[in-house]
């Protein structure tokens, strides 16, 4: 099977954005540069040209607002942030205009924009690089927010968003993930709606592991390690936050009875309390043991790489949570060691 | 007046947007429409000016004080007053209602009730129509308080960086609800503009239609021979309360004085003939949009949940 | 006992801040004209001087900004926004940096500026102007929310926060309770972090309703209407998003068995969310019936009336809820026939 | 070289500022300091010549490029660098790390990541010093390409329309990133602040500390006569890349030779005599500087969920 990085796919998705749509433009700080948007971006200005790759000044709410002009003028624009924290000088325009302007006007228009957000830890990035605001915008009827975990998840939900689909649209690419490598099958990609659907990551009976983003890679990890020592972890990849799959969380949950949310942003108000919500509105009695969820610490992102560590949960944490949450003692089963979550993924160092 | 514009013409779509209003003012108290109205009473030249030189194909991006643009654009008067009524067949399906206008078979494009936010979204049309390689004009119209966000800066800037094709209008009333420009602003609005290197013009008639009418399509002449940014302030009075359907002066912020002298030189006021004239049939319309209206299907539960994604 | 308008405590608790703390300040758009930010500012100009009771410019992120900076310099700013939707425009110094000011500083400074936002369904306010963002605020750690639903509450809450708390706060006033009149007990104000705690708003033993803002006072009127026919209802008065109170929570669910959350705002990664997983994640036995939740209709406010009417949940809904999760048969009970919770409330007519 | 300054003791500031850059380029790579880093080399003469005015009360709001200011206003070195090797001693204990220094002692009153964002607060720390009474000035410190954000413009009002005692320090190193000044900008910085009614004023030697330090001075003077907002554009030149501890010019975005007009002018270049002078004790600081960052206690899970409210 082929095998690709999430870079790649992201590369390959906005290429083909933009060699299949001549009304694909790409706005961002720095698309245009020799590091192109870590490389996703490298080399799309000089075939497609400067007024489709466009490096824009530092006015995120004002490039917000002249994406969604462009797109009610026919142009369907990506803008792509470097980190997900600037988005928030662009809230207006994505609250109040992007997300409601088709309603707004009765339908009149589609604002097809496409928001590119890196989040994750990677290197001592601190309260204002680090945030994953998932949960903010997944309470705003209007928007679609993904959080694709793998390179198939990019190329799929990138090809029907970028191409079918006519709404803004909130994607949260995770740092870390860049450098890895996916296989990817082709001849299987998901299209239309399926594209951005929840869907099972790992069948398993003895627990649901509810994940987004990187936190489904750190749910495959824990469940390969559990599994050797009998416990089995089925996995969801949420995939979109705003087009949860519902069925699809209950029926594992009839099986497995056990509910752990993982997810990259604080717990509080996030994607474990909508799942926790969705379970209990449903069904008050399909779990037998409280449900738990995994996030940042509730504070701002530390700097400091030793808390950092702390700070996110780790496989520890994971494999110690699950293990409370099937019954089995923790005497038999050593936990893993590693100390960061990023020590494993990262093949880059400094400076982000 | 200037002889290169219908002055009769122009003086029936002002008066036409005035009645519109002034019955709005008089069923207001009836709760028919129930919704916030931000009158442009006053400001109607403005409007009918501006767009007496454009087409159905430019666009124009407004704000909450909506009626005027929209009457002036094109907009259907029916469907604005079943909007206003929140029913089925306004031009909005009842979503958007007095704040909310459009009207895009006229370039109607919207109209944004935070301040400021529509003039971004003007700037990108016009780079899409640029980038397109379409002629049409873009218009963003907004008044002198909107100058103040942040987000005009990085318009303004955009805007001239690319040379998109783009026409901002301020609609100077001097007023931002109940706040005086000088109160607001440490800048002049033009000499501002310019140091972005975007032309500025200035039309201090903004009561006469004609005059407006004259000088917007000069600099739309020129515009067409090369398309570029260019800012216009039009200075203009509000004769009603910002919000709402009262007079402008009653809180006390305001005199009636200060408005004496625009309404001295309004034609809607001073031509009393042409009024007479025209009025009977205007009304004739404007009841018939209002049984119209009336007679438009409520909205369902279905229709709330259209229209989202 | 005495009784008070909302607008008149937030009026009094204006008047107190400034005349008891010489370092507090308030700004917004039109605190100093005639309307006084309905009627909450009037005569504080006047009385305080204009440099301490000032209009700004329209320019909400800056004006946050330059409190965040008077903050650390010294004052106490409160800034007011009569539509929380303009808020948006100001979330990057709000989360990016009140947020976060204390933390990323290792402690070195308070920032304690208090942000007053006027959130709730009036007169066709649209999408723009009838947004109710308490959970975006409480998502991010390092701020309060609160929501008072009655003039004690805002007496209580304010002098506390106003005085004794040093942090960045923001507060969301419903509109449509400033005209009415509630019971004040001056002699039992809560004061300390209790000023700002849950409470039970009223015992009772088949359901819980946990409730914020205005939605208190709508539980109070479907817990009065129903209790003629027999159903008791406990209500807990949430009062700040930030500072739940899970013990209350699990108590009064202990002895009911039934959840119902009535928020003003959407359901979806809003407040109902996160009591939910608060329940989820300590007994997943404690409810008999599967929880419900009440809010917004998951699209933009619609503008037109009648549209309003069905967008916000009326009583007949809220009674019909709890009718079903009690296991009372519906042709028992006839539902209230109340077309709109606005034209209850509502003293005032157009235009805000 | 202006007299009104001791060249020495600014040499030795500047010196002092580059050598402990140099020193992190160098600790870089054991991944000691696992933060981004955006370095200052080539503008530590700004700081230098802007500081050496100012007294430990005034109040000094900057950026991510934060090492120079914090050292030139007096912020304590060994704190700064536990601060960057993410140890409990540090500045901010750990929790801020090299873009969020700093020392409230000496009004280094913090730096923020978020370009802009720290430019209102300095807006409102001045504001307090006015409405209080006090008359300490207050310092916006910012890149030129941070004038592209909203919020400035949002700013530059507010504080003349106030006539509030502060001073704005564009650095103009005329890169955002890799992105030039007039890919970025329609406006000329002066000339656009000048529309607010601000006064500018230009510091064009910025690699000269004595030189800035002089005009500063002169700026200062006057403006302790009559507060008010000023705007000083500092010309200066980064030679490292804009985060990171490589060249300014590997990504071929911009030709060595571009800096070498600076580095000619550059006395931490030029006076080698004094450089060897004065490095040698330089060194030694800054080895006891990293010595007790090492020795500093790593914080806690409790010191994690410390500060936050
Ligand atoms: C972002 C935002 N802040 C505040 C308001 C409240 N508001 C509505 S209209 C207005 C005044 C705008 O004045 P101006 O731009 O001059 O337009 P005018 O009403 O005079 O036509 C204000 C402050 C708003 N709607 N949006
Ligand atoms: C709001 C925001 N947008 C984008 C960024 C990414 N970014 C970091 S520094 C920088 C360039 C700033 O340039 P300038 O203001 O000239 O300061 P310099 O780095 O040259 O000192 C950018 C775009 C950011 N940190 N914050
Ligand atoms: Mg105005
Ligand atoms: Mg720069």
């Amino acid at each position: 099977m082929e095998t690709m990085s999430y870079r790649d796919a992201l590369a390959e998705s906005m290429h083909d954005a933009l060699a299949n749509h001549s009304n694909t433009v790409i706005f961002g700080q720095g698309v245009d540069d020799f590091k192109g948007t870590f490389g996703t971006t490298l080399g799309l200005a000089e075939k497609f040209g400067a007024h489709r790759v466009m490096d824009t000044p530092i006015s995120e709410e004002g490039i917000t607002g002249i994406c969604v002009g462009a797109a009610l003028n026919g142009l369907r624009p990506i803008h792509i942030h470097i980190r997900a924290d600037f988005v928030f000088l662009a809230l207006n325009q994505i609250l109040n205009m992007a997300a409601k302007y088709k309603y707004m006007f009765g339908g009149h228009y589609n604002v097809p924009i496409f928001i590119r957000a890196v989040i994750g830890r990677s290197w001592g990035q601190g309260a204002q690089h680090s945030q994953s605001p998932q949960a903010l915008f997944s309470h705003f009827p209007g928007l679609k927010v993904i959080m694709p975990s793998n390179a198939q998840s990019i190329l799929e939900s990138y090809r029907y968003l970028l191409s079918d689909y006519h709404g803004p649209v909130v994607s949260l690419e995770h740092r870390l993930m860049y450098d890895i490598q996916f296989d990817v099958d082709r001849a299987n990609l998901r299209t239309g709606e399926q594209a951005i659907a929840s869907y099972l990551a790992r069948e398993g009976k003895d627990i649901t592991i509810v994940a987004t983003s990187i936190m489904v890679l750190e749910a495959v990890r824990v469940a390969k390690y559990l599994a050797e020592y009998g416990i089995d972890c089925e996995i969801i990849d949420v995939n979109s936050t705003t087009d949860i799959d519902q069925q699809l969380l209950l029926q594992s949950l009839e099986k497995t009875g056990r509910l752990l949310v993982a997810d990259t942003s604080w717990v509080s108000y996030g994607v474990a309390a909508e799942i926790n919500r969705l379970v209990l509105e449903h069904n008050p009695h399909l779990l037998k043991v409280p449900s738990k969820s995994l996030g940042m610490a509730p504070t701002p992102c530390p700097t400091a790489k030793v808390m950092e560590d702390m700070y996110y949960p780790n496989l520890a944490q994971f494999a110690q949570a699950i293990i409370a949450m099937v019954g089995a003692s923790e005497g038999d089963i050593p936990l893993p060691n590693e100390r960061s979550m990023s020590d494993v993924y990262k093949k880059f160092r400094g400076p982000f | 007046m200037n002889s290169r514009w219908n002055y009769r013409d122009l003086y029936y779509q002002a008066l036409r947007i005035r009645m519109v209003e002034e019955e709005i003012i008089k069923i207001y108290s009836s709760d028919k429409v129930q919704s916030p109205v931000h009158l442009s009473i006053g400001q109607e030249a403005v409007a009918v000016g501006l767009c007496a030189v454009l087409t159905e194909q430019d666009m124009l991006f407004s704000t909450y004080r909506s009626h005027a643009f929209y009457l002036a654009k094109g907009g259907d008067l029916k469907q604005m007053m079943a909007e206003l009524f929140g029913r089925l067949d306004g031009c909005c399906s009842g979503k958007g209602g007095s704040m909310h206008l459009s009207f895009p078979q006229v370039g109607f494009m919207g109209t944004s009730a935070v301040v400021a936010s529509g003039i971004p979204n003007a700037v990108g049309a016009a780079f899409a129509e640029k980038m397109l390689g379409r002629g049409n004009l873009t218009l963003a119209v907004f008044g002198d308080g909107a100058t103040e966000e942040g987000v005009y800066h990085e318009s303004l800037n955009f805007a001239s960086l690319h040379r998109l094709p783009i026409i901002f209008i301020c609609e100077n009333n001097q007023f931002a609800v109940h706040s005086r420009q000088h109160e607001r602003q440490s800048y002049s609005l033009r000499k501002h503009v310019e140091a972005y290197a975007i032309e500025t013009h200035h039309i201090s008639q903004g009561f006469d239609f004609c005059e407006v009418a004259s000088a917007f399509s000069d600099i739309c002449n020129d515009f067409k021979e090369s398309p570029r940014p260019i800012f216009i302030e039009v200075d203009t009075c509000r004769y009603m309360e910002h919000v709402g359907t009262g007079e402008d002066f009653y809180g006390g912020y305001r005199s009636a004085a200060e408005q004496a002298e625009w309404k001295r030189q309004d034609p809607l006021i001073k031509d009393e003939a042409l009024k007479a004239e025209l009025a009977p049939q205007i009304a004739i319309e404007i009841n018939e949009s209002i049984a119209f209206a009336e007679a438009s299907p409520l909205p369902s539960y279905a229709d709330v949940l259209k229209h989202v994604l």
